[in-house]
């Protein structure tokens, strides 16, 4: 048989109920239970061998990188699980087709239900570490569906909301926990993890490991103080309280500590931590449960307590207590469920769940009644029922222990205690809910459930009995296997047997009974003791947590980021400060090697020049027009210094590009302010960032000063060696761009296109306040177009057409090239539009600039994809020389081709961004008189 | 034609962008739509292609102009290119579709922008010249600029206007970076470079770390590096929805080019250069995690939630730079790609959500419900699983690769918990944004409006990326390991690489 | 004529300048020669302001005598600035226009403002009248008829208006 | 022969150097706008001719063959020169720019701002 | 001469870096021209100064390496494209928000 | 060789008067008073600018500083247009 069958079958059982909703009811909860039924069938088969100690295992790679395995195994553990978990699952399916109502979805319902059930299955049968903490999680999010089912109720959000994140966060700390194990074993596979035990007890992580762990396994299962979200969780229907919160889901928990008792168990530590938990949460919840006035707030402390004391067990240092535990998983899981369930029918058929009203229902539901009661008093521990035999052995294992070494002897004083407390509470939901007078205000007239409603709890309830009578017969072999899982080793002897004679355990269990009666019994002093006490709202309580850490989050954010795009920069350049300034204190000496150029007079005053242009600007930034002036001085001496220093392209690029700028930034400066306030900051911020910006300046003058300094040895000798040969043109810098590195020239139009292209977008539907007058107050002139302007301007045009002509052509081999020439066409045609006006222009160069960008663009990439015919790669040029007669030797290129490209794109753009600005600006401009 | 496959990514898109500037396409929005569309899939065929080449030979180069490298540019398809440019590929189709559903009509250009943005982004992903990083970033860059006020509006403006004066900023401080670059290695070849960090002379030893650092406050700045991140959330939440969703990658080219130069260049066989990003990233990274995880708690819309989720994210993956070894980088790419899909998913999600739910938008407070609630609030319940990190997602897988990764030394000790808890406060806030958005409503939703199919596509195509990445995350997981191998070994020395131009020639 | 080649005077310009650019070869003769066709064809939508000038020996005439007022004009410049100041005596003057057209008043405009000592600053709007700051006025309307005796006359005569 | 163009080239550049620098005194030092407008428009155009002039005599030499492509600049100069003085000129009319009180037909300048004919 | 010009580098990137941290877009726009002009002739600086040596085969001995100068040229040219694009954002943000300081009205 | 040194010399002479010139032009920038002086001033700047530019090419005996002369003749023009055409109407295109 394959075992991946049993987890495999309920998984496409999801989709079941999905598909079948619409057929009514009953055919969905038949067709629902069909393949978990197929599933515990499965599982059913394993037994003999499960009981003859095989283990089956299943195992399949998936992603074996990380540890993470498809692999299932089935031992005693994961076969006790299995059976509670299908067959606990099935009675509920049925339950539940009469519980909901026809309001609710019940395809959706079953469908989460199945998944849960898939999740818990996948957890018990994992043979792999990281596999099971997926199908883990997994019952996380299934559960969280599930309590959150009636999501239109605030307290279903709410108490879903809390469960998932209190067994979220413990999932976390889990995987840690399994990770941490499988890193230190050097295996995720369960097996193998578990024959090392002793590696991990010796590894250094084992405090980190054990704390991770038992944070994933108390969360799940609802420990101290983890404990407040279980009880928030029963705003699920109670089917789903039923199957989760008695049998499943916080068994989880208590799963993993029997999983993995062999190899983490066996230390003070674990001892110490799991056993004062569990016994906090004992006595915690069996206190807290005698209180609730709601049948399922009972129930479910009651559940909470129940969790503890088989942790509790698991942290007694005796093997029989794990036994012991395992064992009252069996049965609390048994008689919890039928009293979810029973509850639940009293919800149902009376309208209510509070014991306050619910009185004396013996004489309307007898027979649930009497099925109820047989299933208290398990939960009380009363003989012949199955819940006295576990409780019977924790007593015993008290008796046995020596967990908290001196003070051991508590344990079993405390133990007691809260045995009394069960048999109280037990006592109130029997006597409160069953008896006690006559129901008060009551929704309906209560009676009894459908005949089928019933059935899971007479199940469950015989089940209780037959555990309870004969022990052995009913569950010897399942037990054996089981803890002989937990085990990991032969079990020692015990006996099943209902009497065990007259010993301390049994007294025990006498003075529990007489206390809870007597608890009981004086009820209403014990309730008046209580009722001083405000009553915490578990689920306020984390919301407020909840919205504290949010709260508190957003005032560190809000504290580290106040939206201020001035902080953003000036950490920015404080960043680059740090990290460029602290490899170069480690820089011996600024000076390198190479022998530095004398200075000259000139030099130095275009030095000075340039500094007091940088200057001028800063101090005349608030006074815009006045600072644009000033740093034209700056680009103008830039642009020199490159021609002064043998970059003639590059000083001819930075001309053209100084001169668009400053049409660019006129045309923008006539919309914003004309002066930037003068108290723009404080005097503090202007000397930080005086400071810093100065500090930055040193820092970057260093960096230039130490590279102008020393030797060069660069890739270049190869283009100036080739550029003739090989590129055709003698004029290296215009071969690098259009051929060496052309790739970085079409990228570098194509940011020039976009940029054409978003600001269109920007100013598309830009709605601007436009200035009727100065910012003195005085109002513009009249003369739109000064002829003069106007005429010199068209009579320029063919002169500096020709210009650019001459620019582009011998760029190849000279200073020049499409960039600088298609600058000069654009702004030729800009100084036209700012003689001329808009609409003069608008029926001379009348098409869509972008036509110009993409078809320059187009140029470009096409000279590139040429190449591709004589299969070379993209960009790979051509150029040969041609003579004829009369005009001489010349050189055709393909390169040219490309450049003509960069030169209509240069236009393109240009004319885009300025030309539309301008377009903007004067249909914006308010008519005359004003509208 | 497929001996130019490898330029395929950057040309297709640059040809795309210039012909829907023209006549026939210019101004017909149903041609630019089909238009883009069928780039989109061959864009997706030829990274499929390039992936598969990848996987089965060493990095091929394609060589700019027929000129051998370092003097000519190169295009490297590795396998993390490939990687990376498969992720583009498929983030670019599915976004494209959602935008289809009317978001492209909300200004000029957007298809060709939208297509500018791609070519930016691949050319960035294969580029092997520094310098041409340099200009990607820019066309990436200006296309973003352009493409985050698509659609218009106040908000969007401030953003814009954050964003972009920053980013220009940042890019002064690239070319100071580059000029240093070139100033001591006297070449810009990312793999020459590789050869020479370790005989550059001593006395350029500083100034080269000096550029090395420059470089990454500059890519720090775009993969969110604290203190450089603080741009993001806004700026994300405050865009229009698809433009968002595109952007989940932005913060991954951050993250690519530190590979590139800062794992591959200043790595391990850097000698005097190795290594130096690294002790600045460890306590970065880990503040980022932090900030991030603080942001994330404060969100108070679901798109702001994405963007902080996206910082989480970056501060995980530069965690996984600073681990500096090869498990950590494959965990990283891993974490990469499923990371950008989901909070690509979880944007357009978002949007939708915004559209259905009137006023209070996607604003995590008491409204009238959307139109659609079990449609949108399962998609949003799947991508809340998986940028949790729960399974049967890939999150889970991520975080299981990025605990691991950092081993179980110091290292583990400070990564693990603001690890672990990212996850937690991740799963905090969506089950609050959950229970919240589908189900704290009151009366009955007023919007009319219905998720578009092209947008539900869109947002399904990105869910199933989830699943996949578990169910093969097996070969996934071969395929990260052997891209992070192969970054952290030592290029090829540039001369044979001339051999392999002629190969991809033939 | 006129379509295919819409500037003549425009275009031998170009060619002109083009050969004075690349130096005269007969190469550079053909391609100025071509683009100093097409340029013009190009452009011709931009020059709107059609002004046919004549007499060649005039206009020589002029542009040398330009070209002497200029080194004059300088020549007095330079010794009113390095003087002391004191004695300027810059003021307005008001030039009552003969001459008409657009071309022609820029034309003159601009010979004004390149000779001694005068700079013209603006027209009144019905072109009638041309205001001209002076540096230094000693008889302000010796220096009318100075302008209208050697520019506008002679402009009048090109332009015949 | 070659000493005599070197001569000529620098009295030619001499002569240039020393408009440019009358040129810009005068900017600093000429009392108003409008007297300071003057300097720069002519000197210094005419000592950029001079200059100019120097370099195509000086390269004609050193090349061998004409080489008077300076010529474009001095066109260009020439023919823009006027226009800016002009346009600064109206500019500064138009911001009502102070100039010497002893300026002869002052009146004149705010007809001229408003391009009102004279009264 | 190298002294002279990292100076100046060193106070156009100071001045262009002061500005930015300005609170106004204009400013902060002119601060990044200016830190713009630092940034391509530092670019400039990686292939160390020469005079009298453009990269024109024939035209002189020593040539000044041309690599740098392609690359400030490019870096010119987006320079160009991104100002553009920053102060048309200005003045957008200005239409928008009301005014033009960079982070709104912070009043 | 004389000769040579005259030539030197007179270049040299004229540079450092096209210098002065230069600090003086930027002297009237930075005192105004008017934005009109400074513009003047600025467009005087370019101009002699060109002097300069042709003064190197001079010097260093190369035609390659022809064309940013030229360039600078062209463009300081177009700016000073603008900056003027600024001061009159503020919107420069209309
Ligand atoms: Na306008
Ligand atoms: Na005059």
């Amino acid at each position: 048989m394959n075992l991946l069958w049993i987890p495999l079958l309920p998984l496409l059982g999801t989709l079941v109920p999905l598909l079948s909703y619409r057929f009514g009811r009953t055919a969905t909860a038949a067709l629902t239970a069909l393949l978990p039924a197929l599933s515990l069938i499965l599982v059913v088969q394993a037994i003999p061998a499960v009981f003859a100690g095989e283990a089956l295992t299943w195992q399949a790679s998936w992603i074996p990188q990380v540890g993470l395995n498809l692999a299932f195994h089935l031992d005693g553990l994961a076969l006790l699980f299995s059976l509670l978990i299908l067959g606990i699952g099935l009675l509920v399916i049925l339950y539940a087709r009469y519980y909901l109502s026809d309001n609710d979805h019940m395809g959706r319902f079953y469908s989460y239900l199945i998944l849960f059930m898939t999740a818990m299955l996948g957890v018990v049968l994992s043979n792999n570490l990281l596999q099971l903490w997926f199908f883990w999680e997994l019952t996380s999010i299934s559960s969280f569906l599930l309590i959150s089912f009636w999501s239109h109720k605030t307290d279903a959000r709410k108490g879903a909301r809390m469960a998932l994140t209190i067994t979220g966060a413990g999932g976390l700390a889990l995987l840690g926990a399994l990770i941490l194990i499988g890193q230190t074993v050097g295996s995720y596979e369960l097996r193998t993890v578990l024959a090392s035990g002793d590696v991990l007890r010796e590894s250094a992580v084992y405090p980190v490991i054990i704390v991770l762990f038992l944070l994933g396994a108390f969360t799940k299962s609802a420990q101290f103080p983890f404990h407040f979200w279980l009880p928030h969780a029963m705003a699920a229907p109670t089917p789903v309280s039923a199957y989760l919160h008695s049998a499943t889901m916080v068994k989880a928990g208590v799963f993993l500590l029997a999983r993995f008792y062999p190899v983490l168990a066996d230390t003070d530590l674990w001892f110490v931590i799991v056993s004062m938990v569990g016994l906090a949460t004992l006595l915690l919840g069996a206190y807290t449960a005698l209180f609730k006035h709601d049948l399922k707030g009972l129930l479910a402390y009651s559940t909470i307590s129940h969790l503890g004391l088989i942790t509790l067990l698991f942290g007694l240092d005796t093997e029989l207590a794990a036994i012991a535990a395992v064992f009252h998983i069996i049965n609390h899981a048994v008689f919890k469920a039928s009293l979810f369930m029973a509850a639940g029918i009293i919800d149902h058929e009376s309208g209510s769940r509070d014991m306050r009203q619910l009185n004396g229902l013996w004489k309307y539901m007898p027979y649930t009644a009497t099925l109820a009661m047989v299933a208290a008093a398990s939960m009380a521990g009363v003989p012949l029922l199955n819940g006295f035999l576990s409780k019977e052995m924790l007593f015993a294992e008290t008796l046995h222990q020596s967990t908290l070494g001196s003070l051991s002897w508590l344990i079993p004083l405390l133990a007691t205690v809260g045995g009394a407390l069960a048999v109280a509470y037990s006592l109130r939901f029997i006597h409160d809910v069953f008896f006690n007078g006559e129901p008060i205000n009551l929704p309906r007239t209560p009676h009894e459930p459908p005949r089928y409603m019933r059935v899971p709890v007479e199940i469950l309830v015989v089940l209780c009995l037959l555990v309870g009578v004969v022990p052995n017969f009913a569950v010897g072999d399942l037990l054996n296997a089981a803890a002989s899982a937990v085990l990991y080793k032969p079990l020692p002897d015990f006996s099943l047997a209902v009497w065990h004679g007259f010993n301390g355990p049994l007294l025990m269990s006498l003075l529990a009974v007489a206390g809870g009666a007597t608890l009981y019994y004086n009820r209403r002093h014990l309730f008046a003791f209580q009722g001083q006490f405000a009553d915490l709202d578990a689920k306020i309580e984390f919301e407020k947590g909840i919205q504290w850490i949010t709260a508190k989050a957003a005032v560190v954010h809000h504290w580290l980021d106040n939206a201020s795009l001035q902080r953003y920069v000036f950490l920015l350049i404080l960043f680059s400060l740090i990290v460029t300034g602290w490899p170069l204190l480690q820089l011996d000496h600024a000076q390198g090697s190479r022998p530095p150029l004398p200075v000259n007079g000139i030099v130095l005053v275009a030095a000075g020049l340039l500094i007091i242009g940088t200057l001028a600007t800063v101090v005349f930034s608030h006074l815009r027009l006045l600072a644009l002036i000033m740093i034209s001085i700056v680009g103008l001496i830039v642009a020199i210094a490159f021609a002064y220093f043998s970059a003639p392209d590059l000083a001819l690029t930075q001309l053209s590009v100084e001169v668009a700028t400053i049409i660019l930034f006129l045309l923008a400066l006539y919309f914003l302010p004309q002066k930037t306030p003068l108290r723009d900051s404080s005097p503090r911020r202007i000397v930080r960032d005086l400071s810093i910006a100065s500090l930055v300046g040193a820092v970057i003058g260093t960096l230039c000063y130490a590279m102008l300094t020393r030797p060069l040895h660069s890739i270049s000798e190869f283009f100036i060696a080739n550029s003739k040969t090989g590129g055709g043109g003698t004029n290296v810098v215009n071969v690098i761009l259009v051929d060496f590195r052309g790739f970085d020239t079409l990228g570098e139009i194509t940011v020039l296109a976009i940029a054409g292209l978003g600001i269109y977008k920007l100013l598309a539907g830009m709605r601007l306040y436009v200035p009727a007058a100065d910012s003195d107050g005085r109002p513009w002139a009249k003369d739109k177009n000064p002829m003069m302007l106007a005429l010199i301007s068209q009579s320029l045009l063919p002169l500096a057409l020709l210009v650019s002509a001459y620019i582009f052509l011998r760029g190849h081999n000279m200073p020049g090239g499409g960039f600088i020439a298609g600058l000069i066409t654009a702004i030729a045609l800009i100084q036209q539009y700012i003689a001329h006006g808009v609409a003069w222009m608008k029926v001379r160069l009348n098409f869509p600039y972008h036509w110009l960008i993409a078809v320059g663009l187009l140029l470009a990439t096409f000279s590139g994809l040429g190449s591709w015919v004589f299969g070379q790669p993209f960009l790979t040029t051509w150029f040969d020389y041609f003579s004829l007669p009369w005009i001489g030797k010349f050189e055709l290129a393909s390169a040219m081709v490309f450049d003509l490209g960069v030169y209509f794109t240069v236009i393109g753009a240009t004319l885009l961004i300025l030309a539309n600005l301008g377009q903007l600006t004067t249909s914006e401009r308010p008519l005359p008189g004003g509208k | 034609m497929l001996q130019h496959l490898i330029f395929f990514p950057v040309l297709l898109p640059l040809l795309a962008g210039i012909f829907l500037l023209l006549p026939p396409l210019q101004g017909h929005v149903q041609r630019q739509r089909v238009a883009v569309f069928m780039v989109n899939t061959l864009l997706l065929m030829s990274a499929v292609l390039l992936f598969q080449q990848s996987v089965q030979h060493e990095p091929q180069m394609y060589m700019m102009g027929n000129w051998q490298a370092p003097f000519g540019i190169a295009l490297v398809n590795d396998k993390l290119a490939a990687i990376m440019l498969l992720l583009s590929a498929v983030l670019g189709f599915a976004v494209h579709l959602y935008a289809c559903a009317g978001d492209d009509q909300r200004g000029p250009f957007f298809h060709p922008l939208f297509m500018f943005q791609l070519m930016g982004i691949n050319g960035a992903f294969l580029t092997g010249d520094v310098f041409n990083l340099f200009v990607f970033f820019e066309i990436l860059l200006i296309a973003s600029y352009s493409l985050l006020i698509h659609g218009g509006g106040k908000h969007r403006t401030q953003a814009a206007v954050h964003y972009v004066l920053l980013n220009l900023v940042g890019s002064a401080f690239f070319l100071f970076g580059l000029g240093i670059i070139y100033a001591t290695f006297g070449t810009l070849n990312l793999a020459d470079m590789a050869h020479k960090a370790a005989q550059l002379n001593s006395e350029d030893i500083a100034l080269a770390k000096a550029g090395g650092m420059l470089l990454l406050v500059v890519f720090g700045l775009k993969a969110a590096l604290l203190p450089l991140h603080f741009w993001l959330p806004r700026t994300y939440a405050h865009t229009s929805t698809p433009v968002a969703a595109l952007f989940a990658i932005m913060t991954k080219v951050g993250i690519y080019s530190i590979w590139r130069v800062h794992t591959a260049v200043f790595g391990e066989y850097g000698g005097e250069l190795a290594n130096i990003a690294i002790s600045w990233l460890w306590p970065l990274a880990l503040a980022t995690l932090v900030a991030g995880i603080i942001a994330l708690l404060a969100s108070q819309t679901l798109k702001m939630l994405a963007a902080n989720l996206v910082v989480v994210s970056a501060g995980s993956l530069l965690l996984t730079i600073a681990l500096n070894t090869p498990q950590a980088t494959a965990a990283g790419l891993y974490y990469l790609i499923h990371s950008t899909l989901m909070a690509a998913a979880l944007f357009l999600i978002a949007g939708l959500v915004q559209e259905q739910r009137g006023q209070a938008q996607d604003r995590f407070v008491r409204s009238r419900p959307v139109n659609q609630p079990a449609l949108l609030g399962g998609l949003f319940f799947i991508a809340a699983l998986a940028l949790i990190g729960m399974p049967p997602l890939s999150g889970f897988v991520g975080k299981i690769m990025l605990l691991q990764a950092a081993g179980h030394g110091a290292d583990a000790a400070w990564i693990w918990p603001p690890l672990l808890i990212s996850g937690l406060a991740a799963l905090i806030m969506f089950s609050r944004a959950g229970t919240t958005l589908f189900w704290r409503v009151q009366g009955v939703s007023q919007s009319q409006t219905v998720a578009h199919p092209l947008q539900i596509t869109a947002v399904i195509l990105l869910l199933l990326t989830s699943p996949l990445m578990v169910i093969w995350g097996g070969d996934l997981a071969d395929m990260t390991m052997a891209a992070a191998n192969e970054l952290h070994r030592l290029p090829q020395p540039l001369t044979p690489a001339v051999s392999a131009v002629q190969e991809v020639l033939k | 004529m006129k379509r295919w080649l819409p500037m003549p005077l425009h275009s031998l310009l170009l060619l002109l300048v083009w050969l004075l650019l690349n130096g005269f070869s007969a190469g550079h003769f053909v391609l100025g020669g071509f683009l100093a066709w097409l340029i013009p064809l190009l452009t011709a939508p931009y020059s709107d302001h059609q002004s046919r000038a004549g007499k060649p020996l005039v206009v020589i005439r002029y542009v040398l005598r330009l070209l002497l007022d200029i080194v004059l004009s300088n020549v007095d410049v330079a010794r009113r600035v390095l003087k002391s100041n004191q004695s300027l005596q810059p003021g307005f003057v008001a030039f009552p226009l003969v001459l008409t057209g657009d071309f022609p008043l820029t034309v003159l405009a601009s010979t004004i403002s390149l000779t001694p000592g005068t700079v013209s600053v603006d027209f009144s709007e019905d072109k009638q009248w041309l205001y001209i700051h002076a540096l230094h006025i000693t008889d302000e309307q010796a220096l009318i008829n100075d302008i209208k005796q050697h520019y506008e006359k002679p402009l009048q005569e090109i332009f015949s208006c | 022969m070659e000493s005599v163009v070197h001569i000529i080239v620098a009295v030619l550049l001499l002569t240039g150097g020393f408009f440019v620098f009358v040129g810009s005194v005068g900017l600093l030092k000429l009392p108003d706008f409008f007297t300071r407008l003057h300097a720069p428009t002519k000197a210094t155009t005419m000592g950029i001719g001079a200059i100019l002039l120097a370099s195509m005599v000086l390269t004609t030499m050193r090349d061998g063959h004409l080489s008077i492509h300076e010529l474009v600049i001095s066109l260009f100069l020439f023919i823009t020169a006027p226009v800016s003085a002009h346009m600064l000129a109206k500019a500064a009319l138009h911001r009502r720019v102070k100039f010497l009180d002893h300026s002869k037909n002052a009146q004149l300048a705010a007809r001229a701002a408003e391009q009102k004919t004279p009264e | 001469m190298e002294t002279i010009y990292a100076i100046c580098v060193g106070i156009m990137t100071a001045g262009g870096v002061f500005l930015v941290l300005r609170g106004y877009t204009f400013a902060v726009v002119l601060g990044l021209t200016l830190l713009s002009y630092a940034v391509n002739l530092f670019l400039f600086a990686s292939g160390r100064l020469v005079i009298n040596g453009a990269a024109i085969l024939g035209e002189s001995e020593v040539y000044a390496d041309p690599l740098p100068q392609a690359l400030v040229l490019t870096a010119i040219v987006i320079g160009f494209a991104m100002t553009a694009f920053a102060l048309i954002l200005a003045l957008r943000a200005r239409a928008d928000l009301g005014n033009d300081q960079v982070d709104g009205d912070n009043d | 060789m004389l000769n040579l040194t005259l030539l030197q010399t007179a270049i040299l002479l004229t540079s450092v008067l096209v210098v002065v010139s230069l600090i003086l032009n930027v002297w009237r920038m930075l005192r105004g008073p008017d934005i009109t002086d400074r513009i003047l001033a600025l467009d005087t700047l370019y101009i002699n600018s060109i002097a300069l530019i042709i003064l190197f090419g001079l010097y260093n005996g190369s035609a390659l500083y022809f064309e940013g002369a030229l360039l600078i003749a062209m463009l300081g023009f177009v700016s000073t247009a603008a900056l003027c055409k600024y001061l009159l109407r503020g919107d420069i295109i209309e």
